[in-house]
């Protein structure tokens, strides 16, 4: 380790946090999905450029990127004097080669592959230039490569000899080589990961000497650790723990802006890309009027108040409010008016039949309508039971089907199926989200080589789509994905009803320093990475962190203890009575 | 021993007393998510005697309700789980043949499946929900009365009556409805007490891992929505003891009325009482 | 009436063991009307014979012959009428979930006789198996009032005829009253009357309970085992057997487990049964008191053979087989004591020649070599020392 | 012996076999198609989905993958896990640690207060102490393992830790690390012991009430020995026996108990990784889980076998 | 050497044994006989208070001048086997199937004549001679013994503290009757040489004529009738020892051929009323059978029996 080696007992300061709730699927990079993964790997390999407060890219190994005049290619300048963990210089090379990697090897593309398959080559001119030519121009190339949800830049002398084998590459190798504010010096899977401080970073030194991660599959279990002191620092509470702890004096918890939508999607007319109809879906939700009412009959304040105790906001748009650059809002939101909504519907021509529930005049059928939730996602559940009311209001008939992830994206992509909730969260560049609701995701006539979301596919949106992807200018740009969400809210496919919170908690006691940027007027602060948490926070005072350590443990042995004499004792006494009696 | 079998009963007895009439004082108003309007996860108080859950509703109703999903699948299971063991415990120990054999073979190989596991993969298999919960407790929880069942079926078997029964001239039919089933029912029914006992408590936990319907009331997902919830962080025990308190006084009833029943059967016992 | 030619029965190897024989060749008679004591010591193959020659165990080789037929697996539901079993532990022969009225109509509702609940259900008929004609020996009476018939008024019955007091099938009233009448009848029957069965079938059991000396039958009906002493226990099993009236009793040491005050009331009635009734009865026993008690002729049994047969007085007075002198000798009374050394023998190693030999107390060379013949039933003991 | 042992362990080998058949064709019915889930939330082109459909083999038919499935289980070989990307047999053994540490724990202490609690309160049956015994465990026994987790948790975590296995900010070493998985072992093995010591109990009391009227103990008796030598040399090495079956099966059954407490107290064996891998759900990974839980009580039931065998000098071949 | 007086047991309020009293002298063996549940083996355990703790006992239990039923359990506990021990019935269950026949014959022997486990071991095999049994299978089970065997074990054991008094409840019941010969003969030839004194239990009176000097027989919780064996026997005075001996023919005594003889009715249960329990089942009671009270009268030399007739000096044929 780096810190201290040869310094005297100065007692070195960690920050102690819960791991993502998701865990670590795998240390190799080029595999791994899980956000503790990607959060791990923001920490420990470097990237292209960081991202800054407002979502947009910043500097990090590279300290300037410029596209050319023909916009195919970007030229990165890669600082200088940056070394790995072991010695050996970065350079540009190691970027160009994790990049060609990816680009070449359909194992390395496991897990970023789609984010680099518009290049058309990158090489590196020299140690500190590299250049990236497009097929296409590509207005994100500067968020291809940034901590968290981008590619992570991986020592091209460590991983060469891995490539041939990249399957089974597990990467564990401690300290592993990299370069970050940390080093990761220990891992046990599902139990922790232990990194020990980059006190050269380039983008300023971490204040703890170590970073300790601990894994908690309950969320109560981590709460409870962070009460106790064990952790110093959880991110992504619920509502109801959040709540409870902004009770809590110890305790510092802050809300930042949502970078994920909660909502529900509809099955209006699932078909192939060739336009043939599959799946069992209810036809009468390809009728534009229906969907409206479905939007009109749902009260999303009251799933904001009662579902997420309103930490959260109410949602609109396709893209969530944790980048701003790509937030929109419509001028006029379709509002809660279930009269209104069965207005629609009796105009419509759906009639509502003695048991309540309407029919679709063109088919016959009622308006019953199966709702797929996840099974295991609570807010699913009490959602689901929300819009079954609201439905049932307006003649709507919900059954709600309870489904693994499995099996609801299996059922998805067959189009057998009526509504589903839906969530999703994104990193700073939309394109994936916003292309899944394109026409060309649609699945082949053979049922393969589909990735839409909810069958959308609307050529004005396909047009802008392309656009936005060749629109250099962020605020151009912008606009043009401004229209496509209003073509999607429009077509009330994707109904988003929230953008929950991101709800951070730390010990007031131990650390200080965690959130970055200024809260809004509600207190709300921008969107948070790990990257930029774990790299501000600092020590609150080293002693306390002790002591409220020592204690812990201390009371623990008292306790323990005493109930261990209480009970060899019980036991004494019992065999007294049992056997001290003389008899038979 | 006897006083503990009538505080079973008891328990037993107002639990199927409100499992019953709860449709009678329940309304759905009190349930519907949509239509109540009580404070989100509050203590108990006069107007919620045991206070209320993450919507809003009454504690105390939800806990009723859910012992009408949680008794039945219980129920429903064991019914299953009789039923099977029985045929099967019967049939290997009267053929003890190749059929017997066979049928003996079959239960210890899922006797050797780990019951937890196996009902987890079949119920993520099946679906989620309380059919397949119901179906994968039925399945592996059969053996045990399959080897009672055999077992007993041995036992009884080799009493001379059945050796009378047959020089009398009685078939296999006869021999084994006649004779050896009303002499192994009255132990299957107390064990299929101790059975509905622990198909409450795989209810319980399988739904509690994620295997239920999210959406149906019944304790354990009652008691899954308080976990994942954050009911634990919030100190809310109201939402956390009483499901948990409702499974404990159910699972002890059936195994209370279940040991007393089969000490009145079992003179042995009886002997030393 | 009930012959064993050759009978060997093996016990398959068991858990490593070898197989056990534990009937090796055995030819026994039991004639009409005749008491035979079977004699041995525990585990000499008594019970294995007394199966197998109810057919409850198939013999491994030689043949059971009843009424000079050999035994047909096919026919066996006839046979069964006419053989009965009774059995030691009258307690565990009885079922402890069936009254006294469901044990004692178990036999005759299984042969479709007098009530017809459960032969109506498995709609066979009564008899269609028929049996060999029987040769006008047999004995059966044809009074089942009661203990009233006399020898001289047995004659031989077809099936049909054996009771008088109903027809065959058991569905009319024994008055030849209409059906409707019977069913009005039926309807003024409790639930539980009806459960009991038909009229045919209450006139047997009754018939066959007093005849049992459980008197007054009505008063047990309802009864179930525990609630029974162990004689009257006893008595339920003989009269469960008797409701089928068959010819031949094969008693299991039918008092071993009763008490000494009781054993002689149920030999009584072994007794007379066969004084009144005519039954033949095979009693097991290891109790030679048992047979100086009742019966006409004695087999005595060693190790899968019988060693020694005759009448009772024959083999009990002047026994000439040197296993059964030891066994009288020692009895209290007798004047000089043959304590055989040795443990009991044992049917999965039988010895080679005569195998008597490695306790016997006479034994001369050639015994442990030289085989014998199966005891044949002219012959009445097996010893090469004791002229026949 | 050796032969008695040789068909008892073909016996289990065949067990085991049936079980591998069961597994394969209970999770070859599913619907298996995790892929989009795997990637959910990532950037992922059509390509790529296909691509990683057939890195996790889900394009052979049924007939192939059992074979291939057999063969690599009798090999080790348990698959290739969806969700963590790496073979599921280094997934188990990585577990098999801390879950043999809980249960071990939660074993020894159950069996050893059960068995204890259950000989004296079947010795004196009928009294307080029998009365108090039967009822706590009774009691304790009809609890939910997860929801006594869950007030465990709540009421101790301010004293115990309260997920985990090992405290990572201390870097302890040796004696220390030792105390601390001790440290963090106590809640959760308490959770088992609770709920799983009744078990023993409830089998020992009657065993040991079974055995009270045999004539043996008055011979005993008669000896002159005291109350409590009849009860330890005599009583409980017979009453000991029918259960020792009884305990093994129920060591069997204690893995898979393992699952809740694992999942309540974020304990990282395999009972958590079963839990992980139902959410997706990963059907390689828990189709490894539940062979080895199978396997474990395979293993235990062929123990059981063996050691009433020893035990019983009435079964014991000479 | 041993006097019991007045030996009461009850079974919760259910009598077993309604006051039984007997002396028996050192080297005297006393016989007991009577039918099932009569109470033989409830008075018998009730002498060294083997009962269970359902049972209350009352009366006296003198033994070597001490009253067993009031010493102290430590006391009492000191006197169980080493000076009177017990030979059960059916020793297939009254040996521990988990302990070697070495092991449990060594155990009362170390406990009361507290030597080494060498000195044990050598008694033990010494003990196992006496009964005929090879010392090499002490290490043995007791499912490796014949029944036989076994109760010859169970013998051995009985003699192993030299006690001054062995109670044998049925020790050869469930036997065969040429090993019950040869147990027999093993019995009385040990009780002869080393003149202990027995009592010995059985519903079989010729098992009990054979090696009894007194015989005692019980009906209801009580004793009947008692008096020397051979005469008892030879000439019974109370009805009931009447039909017991009849019970047991005499091969080639004609008057038992082709005549069994038994004694209707059931055995009594639960309370007794005033009279002789007997009456019930009793071919001549009159009505002083019925109500008047009945103990043991003097019959005859060293005799007595309980039945009037006795009394008004009728002689039975
Ligand atoms: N089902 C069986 N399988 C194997 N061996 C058996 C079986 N039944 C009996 N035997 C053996 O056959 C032999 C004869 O048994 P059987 O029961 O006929 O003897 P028994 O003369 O009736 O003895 P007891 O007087 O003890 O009733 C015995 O050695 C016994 O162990
Ligand atoms: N532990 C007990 N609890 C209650 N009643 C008992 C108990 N033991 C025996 N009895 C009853 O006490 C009476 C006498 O029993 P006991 O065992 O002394 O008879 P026994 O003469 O030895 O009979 P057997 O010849 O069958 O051994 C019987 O009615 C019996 O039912
Ligand atoms: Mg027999
Ligand atoms: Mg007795
Ligand atoms: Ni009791």
């Amino acid at each position: 380790a780096p810190a201290g080696a040869a310094a005297p007992p100065v007692r070195s300061t960690v920050l102690r946090a819960a791991m993502d709730g998701s865990g670590v699927d795998t240390l190799n990079p080029f595999l791994a999905f899980f956000n503790g993964a990607l959060e791990t790997f923001g920490m420990v390999y470097p990237s292209l450029n960081s991202l800054d407060p407002s979502g947009a890219p910043g500097p990090y190994l590279a300290t300037k990127w410029e596209p050319s005049a023909d916009r195919l290619t970007w030229t990165f300048t890669i600082r200088e004097g940056l070394k790995w963990s072991d010695g050996k210089p970065i350079t540009a090379e190691d970027a160009a080669w994790t990049l060609n990697l990816i680009m070449t090897d359909a194992v390395a593309g496991t897990a970023n592959g789609s984010l680099v398959s518009n290049f058309e080559k990158v090489t590196a001119e020299g140690p500190a230039t590299l250049v990236i030519k497009t097929k296409a121009p590509q207005a994100s190339v500067p968020y291809v490569s940034h901590p968290m949800s981008g590619i992570p830049i991986v020592p091209k002398h460590v991983w060469e000899p891995l490539a041939k084998n990249l399957k089974d590459a597990k990467n564990d190798v401690f300290p592993l080589v990299g370069y970050g504010p940390w080093t990761l010096t220990e891992y046990k899977q599902e139990q922790y990961a232990k990194f020990t401080a980059n006190k050269e970073f380039v983008l300023g030194p971490p204040k703890f000497d170590n970073l300790v991660l601990q894994s908690f599959k309950s969320g109560d279990a981590a709460v409870a650790a962070l009460r106790s002191g064990q952790i110093d620092y959880k991110a992504g509470v619920n509502p109801t723990q959040f709540k409870a702890l902004q009770a809590d004096p110890k305790i510092a918890a802050v809300r930042t802006v949502g970078n994920g939508w909660m909502g529900l999607e509809i099955n209006h007319n699932a078909r192939t890309r060739s336009g043939k109809k599959i799946g069992t879906g209810h036809p009468a939700l390809g009728d534009p009027a229906l969907r409206k009412a479905i939007a009109l009959a749902t009260d999303k304040q009251t799933l904001v108040t009662k579902v997420i105790d309103g930490v959260g906001r109410l949602g609109h748009g396709y893209l969530p409010p944790a980048w701003p650059q790509w937030f929109w809002t419509p001028a006029q939101p379709t509002p809660y008016d279930p009269a209104q909504a069965n207005r629609v519907l009796d105009e419509a021509g759906y009639t509502k039949g003695a048991d309540g529930v309407r029919t679709d005049p063109k088919s016959g059928r009622p308006l019953a309508f199966r709702f797929g939730i996840h099974s295991d996602d609570a807010a699913d559940a009490a959602i689901s039971g929300y819009v079954v009311g609201w439905m049932k209001e307006i003649g709507i008939k919900l059954t709600i089907q309870s489904l693994s992830m499995t099996a609801l994206n299996s059922d998805l992509a067959k189009g057998d199926w009526d509504l589903l909730m839906d969530a999703w969260t994104t990193g700073p560049d939309p394109t994936y989200l916003l292309g899944i609701q394109s026409c060309g995701t649609l699945p082949k006539d053979d049922g393969t080589g589909g990735n839409t979301d909810s069958f959308f596919c609307d050529a004005a949106f396909d047009e802008l789509f392309k656009k936005q992807l060749t629109t250099f200018d962020q605020g151009e740009r912008a606009k043009v994905i401004g229209e496509m969400q209003e073509i999607l809210y429009a077509a009330n496919v994707n109904q988003i009803y929230y953008y929950a919170d991101g709800l951070d908690v730390a010990r007031k006691d131990t650390v200080t320093g965690l959130t970055l940027g200024k809260p809004d007027a509600d207190g709300v602060y921008p969107s948070q990475t790990a990257f930029w948490s774990y790299l501000n926070a600092a020590p609150a005072t080293a002693t306390t962190a002790a002591k409220a350590e020592g204690s812990g443990s201390g009371m623990t042995w008292v306790a323990g203890g005493i109930a261990l004499v209480v009970v060899l004792g019980g036991v004494l006494v019992w065999r007294r009575r049992a056997g001290g009696a003389d008899r038979e | 021993m006897k006083r503990s079998g009538l505080w079973g009963i008891g328990v037993l007895a107002a639990f199927a007393l409100l499992a019953l009439t709860a449709p009678l004082h329940i309304g759905d108003d009190q349930l519907d998510v949509v239509r109540v309007d009580g404070p989100r996860l509050a203590p108990p108080s006069a107007a919620y005697p045991l206070g209320t859950d993450l919507a809003g509703r009454s504690i105390l109703h939800l806990v009723i309700w859910g012992s009408r999903e949680s008794l039945s699948i219980g129920l429903i299971a064991t019914a299953l789980t009789v039923l099977l063991g029985t045929a099967v415990g019967l049939l290997a120990g009267h053929y003890q043949g190749r059929i017997g054999q066979a049928l003996m073979h079959v239960t210890d190989w899922f006797i050797a499946l780990p019951s937890l596991p196996l009902a987890i993969s079949l119920s993520a298999v099946l679906g989620q929900g309380a059919a397949s919960i119901t179906i994968a407790i039925a399945v592996t929880s059969w053996t045990a009365t399959a080897r009672l069942v055999r077992a007993q079926t041995l036992a009884v078997e080799a009493r001379p009556f059945i050796e009378r029964a047959r020089a009398l001239g009685a078939g296999n039919r006869q021999v084994m409805l006649r004779h050896v089933l009303p002499n192994v029912m009255p132990l299957v029914l107390v064990s299929s007490t101790l059975t509905v006992a622990s198909a409450i408590l795989s209810e319980a936990t399988l739904t509690f891992l994620g295997l239920g319907d999210p959406t149906s009331v019944t304790w354990g997902s009652m008691l899954q929505t308080a976990f994942s919830g954050g009911a634990v962080t919030a100190g809310a025990w109201w939402y956390l003891m009483p499901p948990g308190l409702a499974i404990l006084l159910v699972v002890l009833g059936f195994t209370l009325t279940g040991r007393a029943v089969e000490h009145l059967l079992n003179p042995r016992m009886v002997q030393h009482a | 009436m009930l012959e064993a030619r050759d009978l060997t029965v093996v016990h398959p190897a068991r858990g490593g063991r070898p197989p056990a024989r534990a009937v090796d060749g055995v030819n026994l008679q039991v004639r009409p009307g005749e008491i035979v004591a079977l004699i041995g010591e525990s585990g000499c193959g008594k019970s294995t014979l007394a199966r197998a020659l109810v057919g409850l165990i198939p013999p491994t080789s030689g043949q059971v012959l009843y009424q000079g037929e050999p035994l047909d697996p096919r026919r066996m539901r006839a046979f069964r009428r006419r053989v009965q079993l009774v059995l030691q532990d009258p307690g565990g022969a009885l079922n402890p979930r069936q009254n006294v009225f469901d044990a004692v109509a178990e036999g005759p509702r299984l042969h479709g006789e007098g009530g017809g609940r459960l032969r109506a259900r498995t709609g066979r008929p009564p008899h269609t198996e028929g049996l060999p004609p029987r040769d006008t020996e047999d004995p059966l009476p044809r009074d089942n009032q009661g203990l009233s018939g006399r020898e001289g008024e047995r004659r031989p019955l077809r099936d049909s005829e054996s009771y008088s007091l109903r027809d065959s099938q058991g569905f009319l009233p024994r008055d030849g009253q209409g059906l409707s009448d019977r069913d009005s009848e039926r309807r003024l029957l409790g639930d539980s009357e009806r459960l009991l069965g038909g009229e045919g079938l209450r006139e047997r059991v009754r018939g066959a309970l007093s005849k049992a000396g459980l008197r007054p039958p009505e008063e047990f009906y309802r009864r179930f085992p525990h609630e029974l002493s162990g004689g009257q226990q006893q008595r339920v099993v003989i009269a469960g057997a008797l409701a089928l009236n068959p010819s031949v009793i094969v008693a299991d040491e039918p008092v071993a487990s009763l008490d000494a005050s009781v054993r002689g009331e149920i030999l009584k009635l072994i007794l007379s049964l066969r004084d009144e009734l005519g039954l033949s009865a095979l009693v097991v026993s290891h109790d030679l008191g048992l047979a100086w008690n009742i019966a006409d002729r004695v087999a005595v049994m060693y190790l899968g053979r019988i060693v020694e047969t005759g009448t009772v007085e024959e083999v009990l007075l002047r026994p000439r087989h040197p296993y059964t002198r030891a066994l009288l000798s020692v009895l209290p009374d007798s004047p000089e004591r043959i304590v055989l050394t040795g443990e009991p023998p044992d049917p999965t190693r039988v010895p080679t020649g005569c195998r008597f030999h490695p306790r016997c107390p006479v034994r001369v060379a050639g015994c442990d070599t030289i085989d014998l013949p199966v005891l044949s039933p002219a012959d009445s003991v097996a010893c090469s020392e004791v002229p026949q | 012996m050796s032969r008695y042992l040789g068909k008892k362990v073909a016996a289990a080998l065949v067990s085991f076999l049936v079980t591998l058949v069961i597994g394969f064709v209970i999770f070859s019915l599913m619907p298996a198609d995790p892929v989009r889930t795997l990637t959910r939330g990532r950037p992922t082109s059509e390509e790529q989905l296909a691509q990683i459909r057939v890195q996790l083999g889900l394009d052979e038919p049924v007939w192939y993958r059992f074979l291939t499935f057999a063969g690599d289980t009798l090999r080790g070989e348990l698959g290739f896990s969806w969700q963590f990307q790496q073979s599921v047999s280094s997934l188990v053994a990585e577990r098999l640690g801390p879950t043999l540490l809980l249960m071990g724990a939660a074993a020894v202490i159950s069996i050893a207060l059960g068995l204890w609690l259950g000989v004296h309160s079947g010795w004196r049956h009928g009294t307080l102490f029998d009365k108090v015994a039967s009822g706590a465990s009774l009691t304790l026994w009809s609890v939910p393992t997860f929801w006594l987790g869950m007030i465990l948790l709540v009421l101790f975590s301010g004293w115990f830790p309260s997920g985990g296995m090992s405290d990572p900010s201390l870097a302890a070493t040796g004696l220390e690390h030792v105390l601390d998985v001790a440290r963090h072992l106590v809640l959760p093995a308490l959770t088992m012991v609770l709920v799983v010591f009744a078990q023993y109990v409830t089998v020992m009391r009657a065993s040991v009430i079974d055995e009270l009227g045999s004539p043996y103990l008055l011979t005993a008796r008669a000896k002159g020995l005291t109350d409590a030598d009849v009860r330890r040399k005599h009583a409980v090495p017979n009453a000991l026996l029918p259960s020792v079956t009884m305990i093994f099966m129920h060591l069997g059954t204690l893995v898979t108990g393992a699952i809740t407490v694992e999942a309540v107290y974020s304990w990282p064996g395999l009972g958590y990784l079963t839990y992980e891998a139902l959410k997706i759900p990963d059907l390689p990974l828990l189709q490894g889980t539940f062979i080895i839980f199978s396997a474990s009580v395979i293993l235990m039931n062929l123990l059981a076998d063996l050691a009433y065998r020893f035990l019983d000098p009435r079964v014991r071949v000479q | 050497m041993l006097e019991v007086r007045d030996l009461r047991v009850a079974y919760g309020g259910t009598p077993a044994v309604r006051g039984v009293s007997f002396t028996l002298e050192p080297g005297r063996t006393l016989g007991v006989a009577g039918e099932s549940g009569c109470g033989k083996s409830t008075m018998a355990l009730g002498l060294l208070r083997l009962l269970p703790a359902t049972a209350q006992v009352s009366g006296e239990v003198i033994f070597k001048g001490e009253n067993l039923l009031t010493a102290r359990w430590a006391r009492l506990r000191a006197v169980r086997w080493s000076a009177a021990s017990v030979v059960f019935q059916g020793a297939m269950s009254a040996l521990n199937p988990v302990r070697t026949i070495g092991e449990q014959l060594c155990e009362p022997i170390l406990l009361h004549d507290k030597t080494t486990h060498k000195q044990a071991r050598q008694r033990a095999a010494e003990l196992m001679e006496s009964v005929g049994l090879p010392p090499e299978r002490l290490r043995g089970y007791p499912h490796e013994f014949s029944g036989g065997q076994r109760q010859r074990i169970m013998i051995a054991m009985a003699l192993a503290c030299r006690p001054d008094l062995i109670i044998a409840d049925e020790p050869t019941t469930a036997l065969d009757v040429m090993v019950q010969a040869q147990i027999m003969d093993l019995l009385s030839g040990l009780v002869r040489e080393s003149g202990i004194a027995v009592i010995m239990i059985s519903h079989d009176l010729s098992v009990l004529a054979q090696l009894c000097d007194t015989l005692a027989i019980m009906y209801g919780g009580r004793i009947v009738e008692q008096g020397p064996a051979r005469e008892l026997i030879g000439d019974p005075r109370h009805p009931y020892t009447r039909a017991l001996a009849g019970a047991f023919p005499a091969i080639g005594d004609p008057a038992s051929r082709r005549n069994p003889m038994g004694l209707a009715g059931d055995p009594p249960r639960g309370d007794l009323g005033a009279g002789c329990a007997f009456a019930p089942r009793c071919g001549d009671a009159g009505d002083a059978c019925r109500t008047g009270e009945v103990v043991l009268w003097p019959s005859g030399p060293a005799r007595t029996a309980a039945c009037v007739r006795v009394l008004e000096g009728e002689v039975h044929a």
